[in-house]
């Protein structure tokens, strides 16, 4: 049998003797026999490490990973550089075997690491506070509907975007659902690919507790997020900007400067791998006006009875253990692991790192973007300014592109058909600082000769 | 090692740690790509260091914490098992870590059938129909199960039920989450046995109840010896059963919440399943629920057919996604690793041995803590620290010695319903020294108590840092760092 | 410029200033002006993470290895299995960036594992001492010789056998030519892949220092360590018992039953991947007699000025940092880090699991060659007993056999007429732990399709 | 936290971690296989611990080791610089941690391909015409080298060379391996700058000498100003000049010992080129010769034609194998990795950096410490506790209070020719604030020698053990552990 259970059958022999017990069975009076599964679970026998690499290595095998293809995708989870510190560090078994720091005596490292995390999610956002952590980028955008439409506020209507990530809005949609409060979408601008500010205009009124909106936005295009500023505050709504790439940050202007009241998204992409797309790590920063309504675990500096600085959790009266059902957010585990890595990715990238790989993002994409639109049969979709993606329209199905581009080692873009029924055969690529020029060429290159393949047939 | 600076205060301007190759397309003028407006005035004021200094820092920072490899911890309520190794090696090959939600399912064929059979296997595990990986934690699970309830009453036209039973010892969790869901909370108390009161369930129960949560064994370390009955009234009212998994490493193999008469469960496979805590997360909380609330499943599901592994979308019932993508995946490759280096036998010697250890302990220590629930108990046992109290000592002032002998206290104060409660879950991955020695030290706590109460109330002694000003940080919450 | 240099150019003019000068030149005035390089080195540019993760992954993906062939070969380097938690451990960066342990008190980690390691080998070879490492099993050989032909002696002869691994030997020959012994090799017994003992008696005398068997020797065969070691202590010769396969002292008598006064040799198979043959790990085992004559580093344990347990390095007396010329060795560093994986490797299986890692090798290797030696054309080539490798000849050259396997998924074995010509188309196959029946089956029948294939073409 | 037992006084008889499948072949007795005689009778008393435990041991002892990673490390002489993580990550590729030795070279054309491009690096950093990169450390390299010489003399006629000269300030590692090689040592003095004393050389050079030992910048930290004299009289004397490396991180891109006049050289590449000391080793030692010793180096040799890269016999004149195999593979993949991260500006500005490192620390201790040599000095510099003996402080006792700093002592008693030596190398991956910082405790602890000696004399006072005693270690040797 295999086990991690130190004790031997003799030890627990003894052990149970010196309870009185002479078998486990003993222990287990009070769980009604007709209760008991009274049979072995119905699971494949157990295997040994040999046998598990064997198995799994097989079945990871199985999937087209991205040392071996080249990924063009992106879509909410982004391909980015990881340094090779930070695996190192994150690694550490005191910080990966740790609970959430109940004993702040015992457990300075991962206080402090968090406190640290906040900070660089404020530096990011331009924003005063920020949390912990919450689980993604999705729930992070729900967190905030929940904080705008909370008991303070009395208005019952979040307003979004159709630009705004697909699984963002529905994650928003169920969460609105079971909270009982509106959600409205304002409709896409199909021509810039960003949001209708008519639209989303005649949405607002004094229900409209916040908008939502995302940018980049889903289709990697510029929103105009002062326009949009205006239109918000005018309502007195809460101003809540979503971030599924915080890479962006580096470039554009940060949702503090431009007067959002909340920034949250998606930390992935900072120091993690896309890992079929989880775990993530949600991040909620926000002016310091909610610091007493918001979401998840706060670390704060304090002292300790020596004078010296230390950290501790902080303002748990916010929280489900303390204020039960009326916590700002049920969140008791978050994402701790993923922030340290995301913070140990931007201090290794550093102040000039950082800005760097988003400039060299916005460039290659650029450069891609230009390239594939030159290719016969691929068109800009959308004329809105953008960071590091942008759609296509193609000149056939993506799916069959995809398929197409895997067998020549390439991960292509995301099918937009699937979210937005009205746009058929148009493809969002995706290009990061990981990849070089040759490599994009060699993208483009592989799609001039599907160009011709298709002419051909056509 | 007494005081660690932060990250911002260290290095100098122009540091760096990693850098990228150097730009290799045509450089376009900024202004060109992004209007004005939409820039970036400042870079943001991140840390400028070496990499030298990121290591020294959060190496550092990783000694300063303590950890289940790195002692005792017996948490309750938190199930901190030995993590595998295996599993971290598993998890980080590059066709599990390097893959993209959104490629094509042909590509992550591998990926889909791990999800799949790991459903299998929590449906086998648990006694449900089918289950939704996607919720992130415990909490995440609750509010996702409520939901499911929730759309399930909504479908039958009973919409108007809008309460939640919750025992009094319950986790802040459940309740919170129920708020979430936007129910109302009916709070039913607990027997001298430490069993839900029927009686006052009975009293609870009515046509606006859309259901009840709760753990068995609960919170008190128990067996809730009238499930059944529970389970009946319940039902009978109309109601749904949700089990909170927080304290599955009790019954694994032993029974189900399935064949107890739960509608819905969530497994916290950060616990159960050894995915490493993190110092927070991310864990893995998914559902399973029973044939009826399955149209009610968030999508899409892992399905399988004869052209291989897809993702099936689930129907208009299905309360929608809690999340985007699939969950924390390298959670859940841990846990799927888990499971199968178990199988059968291995999964019930896990709580066996689990139940037997938290036995062990809680019989040695009767003698100097008060167990107000003296009963035999599953996974953990909660004592109360009231006989320390005369020496004006109280649970926090013990948890705080132990932390002097290396190892990490039990939760306190909670269950709440236990006054100054220690809630010990010693896990079965913990040696027969390791339990011998924690049993020894808090004999010996107890003893000072006695006659030397000012080394409970000093501790802890050997830490970096001592006793933290909790009202100074939440009075004036500093949050984050604004410059020297 | 890539560097790992924290000190930005402002800080090092900063720091020039406070020393009076004004450049590094000036710093550099005791080098000669024609003797400096004045240009830079014609090596390639600098290359960011990034570009080496592309390059040297490309580099690395020109290599076969063991992940993706099933690999049957070893003849000194042995692949067995890892546990998953050996490299964890052996990857904590306090272990892998220290020094040799030469303050104590910071150090006592690395020291009481070295204590650990020492022990360890004291009990797989049955020995009562051993040092901390020694480069690899060659130079642990040569280091014995060394010991043998010391000065308390005056014998000059070291006697092996053909039977011994030929590096091993050339390393032999390669210090005897420096130092000024002799070598004499016994012969080879064909029909047994022993070494043939009237050979070996023969070359005794009393100028013989030591001899030097091989257990199980080059060709996996077992020798018959007795009669060696009453061949051996007739002559009052030192017995010196190599192995470049410590698994097989899970199944083995140990050296230090039958007598032998040092067991010496490669202990790479511990937990340390097969990493095309380095780093390994010599280990050196002695009776306690030789206590003051042993090569390398030894730990001791002892106890502190609190009177608290505690470990140092020992026996300095007899190294060269203090003994210069004298030094009973020149060794300085050594393989600590894989003695120390060598280490957690054992303790990890610990005593059932080594010797079941034994057996199951032993077990393998033989319903290996059962089935090989039925395939027709391949026959086993030698009657001896064997540990788990064995020769079997073919009916063709070792060399196309070899480059046949790998194209179907195999490395194939040794060619044994590289190092002994008569031994033609005959190649020395190794089975350890880590191949399954299904494995060694595919092996098999890919060798029966071979062997029809040539029996098509004759 | 200050004691730990050892892995063989923890758990219990039937305990284990890892284990194995079960065995899938027929099983076949042992006494069909191997003869009984040679049989083992009972198992090796390995340990008998469960994963958790041998987790928490060496978790435990690494807390217990000091390392580059936890704090500053400048140990003379060892060039403890920052070790790259990169170099870590690229070394455990499975293409070049899981490839067979022996395997056909048709199946490691990488392997080769690295290790031919590695040579080729290494001979135009050392000013050499061809490289063996089989030497596993330095003295391996020497050995490697002396062997080199002497069949290079022995080829000529001239095998009646039997001396080798060492400077007074050698590395211990050079006499005992020109003994190892069968050779006599001559030592020459110093001058008063800290050069060789040339006069002293030509006093002892004649036909029996076979060649010289040097680093260069030596012992003391300079750079030996009469090279090019040495070299011309031991070439005179038809010696040849061996280059001992181990202070090569001072020289990169500035000069050469093949420029200088050497013949032989290793390189430390476990110094120099960042590859980790790994608490002892492994390192890598490889030799680069001139043409005129090509023929005598160990094969075989990295090599390149139009089938690809493969591996070269070499002719009868050479020494033979010096190891089995070719090298210390995976250390040498860290290497390469480590120049190709550089490039040439790079590698210059290790050196320049380290040298500026190391002068801006002899500056600032000189007025603290004695400076025997007080001239610039390159990449490390040597002090003397000579001023501080007269308060009864001992280098040793410096030494130890620095370890109350979290600071790595300096080397200490070397070389023999300064007596109460510290010999400080910081090497170029420290900070100024760490330098600063060392500064500023040196200070300190120079002053508390005259005010408060006790504080250093009972140092260390924060490691877990204190002053080990030596002598009782080396009078009673306990070397392995034989039962409680
Ligand atoms: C009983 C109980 N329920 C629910 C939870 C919440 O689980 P999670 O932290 O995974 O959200 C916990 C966590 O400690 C718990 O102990
Ligand atoms: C000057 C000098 N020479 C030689 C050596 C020996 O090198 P290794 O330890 O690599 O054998 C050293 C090591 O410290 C050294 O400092």
């Amino acid at each position: 049998m295999n086990t991690y259970v130190p004790s031997t059958a003799a030890e627990q022999q003894e052990m149970l003797r010196s309870l009185g017990a002479e078998s486990i069975e003993d222990l287990l009076q009070s769980v009604p026999k007709h209760l008991r599964l009274n049979r072995a679970l119905n699971l494949p026998p157990g295997a040994s490490e040999v046998e598990l690499r064997r198995a799994l290595g097989k079945m990871a095998a199985k999937n087209a990973n991205l040392d071996e293809h080249l990924c063009f995708l992106g879509a909410g989870v982004y391909e980015h550089y990881i340094p090779a510190v930070v695996p190192h560090l994150v690694k550490r078994s005191e910080f990966y075997t740790a609970y959430t720091p109940y004993q702040p005596e015992m457990s300075q490292g991962m206080l402090q690491a968090i406190y640290e995390f906040q900070t660089l999610m404020c530096q990011l956002t331009g924003l005063d506070i920020a949390n912990a952590s919450l689980y993604d980028g999705s729930t992070a955008v729900a967190e905030a509907a929940l904080l705008a439409v909370g008991p303070t506020n009395g208005r019952g209507t979040i307003v979004t975007t159709r630009a705004m990530d697909p699984q963002y809005r529905q994650v928003l949609h169920t969460y609105a659902h079971a909270r009982g409060f509106d959600v409205q979408e304002a409709a896409l601008d199909v021509r810039t690919g960003t949001t209708d500010l008519e639209s989303l205009n005649s949405l607002m009124d004094d229900d409209t507790a916040a908008v939502i909106i995302q940018q980049p936005n889903f289709f990697g295009a510029l929103e105009d997020v002062h326009t949009i500023e205006k239109i918000v505050h005018r309502e007195d709504a809460l101003y809540v900007v979503a971030i599924s790439e915080p890479f962006s940050l580096g470039v554009l202007e940060p949702p503090g400067a431009y007067g959002a009241d909340l920034a949250v998204g998606e930390g992935m992409a900072l120091g993690n791998p896309v890992s079929y797309g989880g775990p993530g790590v949600g991040f909620f920063a926000a002016k310091k006006d909610y610091i007493r309504r918001m979401p998840g675990r706060l670390a704060g500096k304090t002292v300790d009875n020596r004078g010296q600085t230390g950290y501790v959790l902080t303002l748990q009266t916010r929280e489900q253990h303390i204020r039960r059902e009326r916590a700002t957010s049920n969140i008791c585990t978050n994402q701790a692991l993923v922030a340290l890595a995301a913070t140990v990715y931007l201090a290794s990238v550093g102040k000039e790192g950082f800005r760097d790989a988003s400039a060299q993002s916005l460039q290659k994409a650029h450069y891609a973007q230009q390239h594939i639109s030159r290719i016969p049969g691929f068109h800009t979709a959308f004329s809105g300014h953008f960071f590091n993606e942008f759609a296509i329209t193609c000149p056939m199905p993506i799916y069959d592109l995809n398929l197409w581009l895997a067998e020549h080692g390439f991960i292509g873009g995301y099918d937009l058909a699937r979210s937005y029924p009205e746009l058929e055969n148009t493809v969002l690529f995706c290009v990061t600082e990981t990849r070089s020029k040759d490599e994009i060429d060699a993208f483009v290159s592989a799609l001039a000769d599907i160009s011709q393949t298709v002419g051909a047939h056509s | 090692m007494s005081t660690e600076s932060l990250i911002f205060e260290k290095g100098a301007p122009g540091r760096r740690g990693a850098t990228l190759p150097a730009l290799d397309v045509p450089e376009q003028a900024l202004d060109a790509l992004i209007p004005a407006a939409l820039q970036r005035k400042t870079p943001a004021s991140l840390p400028e260091v070496s990499e030298i200094e990121l290591v020294r820092h959060y190496t550092h920072l990783s000694q300063r914490n303590f950890s289940v490899d790195t002692g005792f911890y017996p948490l309750g309520s938190c199930t901190m098992k030995y993590n595998p190794k295996i599993n971290e090696e598993i998890q980080a090959l590059p066709g599990f870590a390097r893959i993209h939600p959104l490629q094509e399912e042909s590509t992550a064929q591998g990926a889909i059938q791990m999800l799949y059979e790991l459903e299998q296997y929590l449906c086998e595990i648990a006694g449900m129909q089918r289950f939704t990986l996607q919720p992130a934690a415990g909490a995440h699970g609750e509010i996702t199960g409520l939901m499911v309830i929730k759309a399930y009453h909504e479908s039958r036209g009973e919409g108007y039920r809008n309460v939640i039973i919750i025992p009094d010892n319950a986790h802040g969790t459940n309740p919170a989450s129920a708020t979430l869901a936007d129910y109302q909370i009916e709070q039913v108390r607990s027997d001298a046995r430490g069993n839900m009161d029927v009686e006052a369930l009975k009293a609870v129960l009515n046509d606006h109840v859309a259901g009840i949560m709760m753990t068995n064994p609960n919170t008190l370390g128990v067996f809730d010896e009238n499930i059944e009955t529970i389970a009946r009234l319940v039902h009978e009212a109309g109601g749904q059963l949700y089990y909170d998994g927080a304290n599955a490493n009790a019954i694994l193999g032993i029974t189900r919440p399935g064949d107890m008469g739960f509608d819905v469960v969530h497994l916290n496979l950060h616990k159960t399943c050894s995915v490493p805590h993190g110092g927070g997360g991310p864990g893995a909380g998914p559902i399973g629920v029973k044939e009826h609330l399955v149209p009610f499943l968030p999508g899409p599901l892992p399905a399988k057919n004869e052209n291989g592994y897809f993702w099936e979308d689930v129907g208009e019932q299905s309360i929608g996604r809690v999340r985007a993508n699939y969950g924390n995946f390298l959670a859940l490759v841990r846990a799927y690793t888990y499971i199968r280096f178990h199988g059968p036998d291995g999964m019930r010697h896990i709580s066996d041995s689990a139940i037997l250890n938290a036995n062990y302990i809680m019989h040695a220590l009767k003698d100097a803590y008060e167990l107000p629930y003296d009963r035999t108990c599953m996974h953990e046992s909660v004592f109360s620290a009231n006989w320390q109290k005369e020496h004006g000592i109280h649970a926090t002032d013990v948890a705080k010695r132990l932390i002097d002998f290396n190892i990490h206290p039990p939760t306190i104060y909670f269950p709440l319903i236990v006054p100054e409660a220690l809630m010990i879950e010693p896990t079965e991955t913990e040696t027969k020294e390791t339990l011998d020695n924690f049993i020894a030290v808090m004999h010996q706590i107890a003893e000072e108590a006695k006659t030397n109460p000012n080394v409970l109330l000093e501790a802890p002694h050997f830490t970096p840092v001592g006793r933290l000003d909790q009202a100074l940080a939440a009075r004036k919450p500093d949050l984050c760092w604004v410059g020297a």
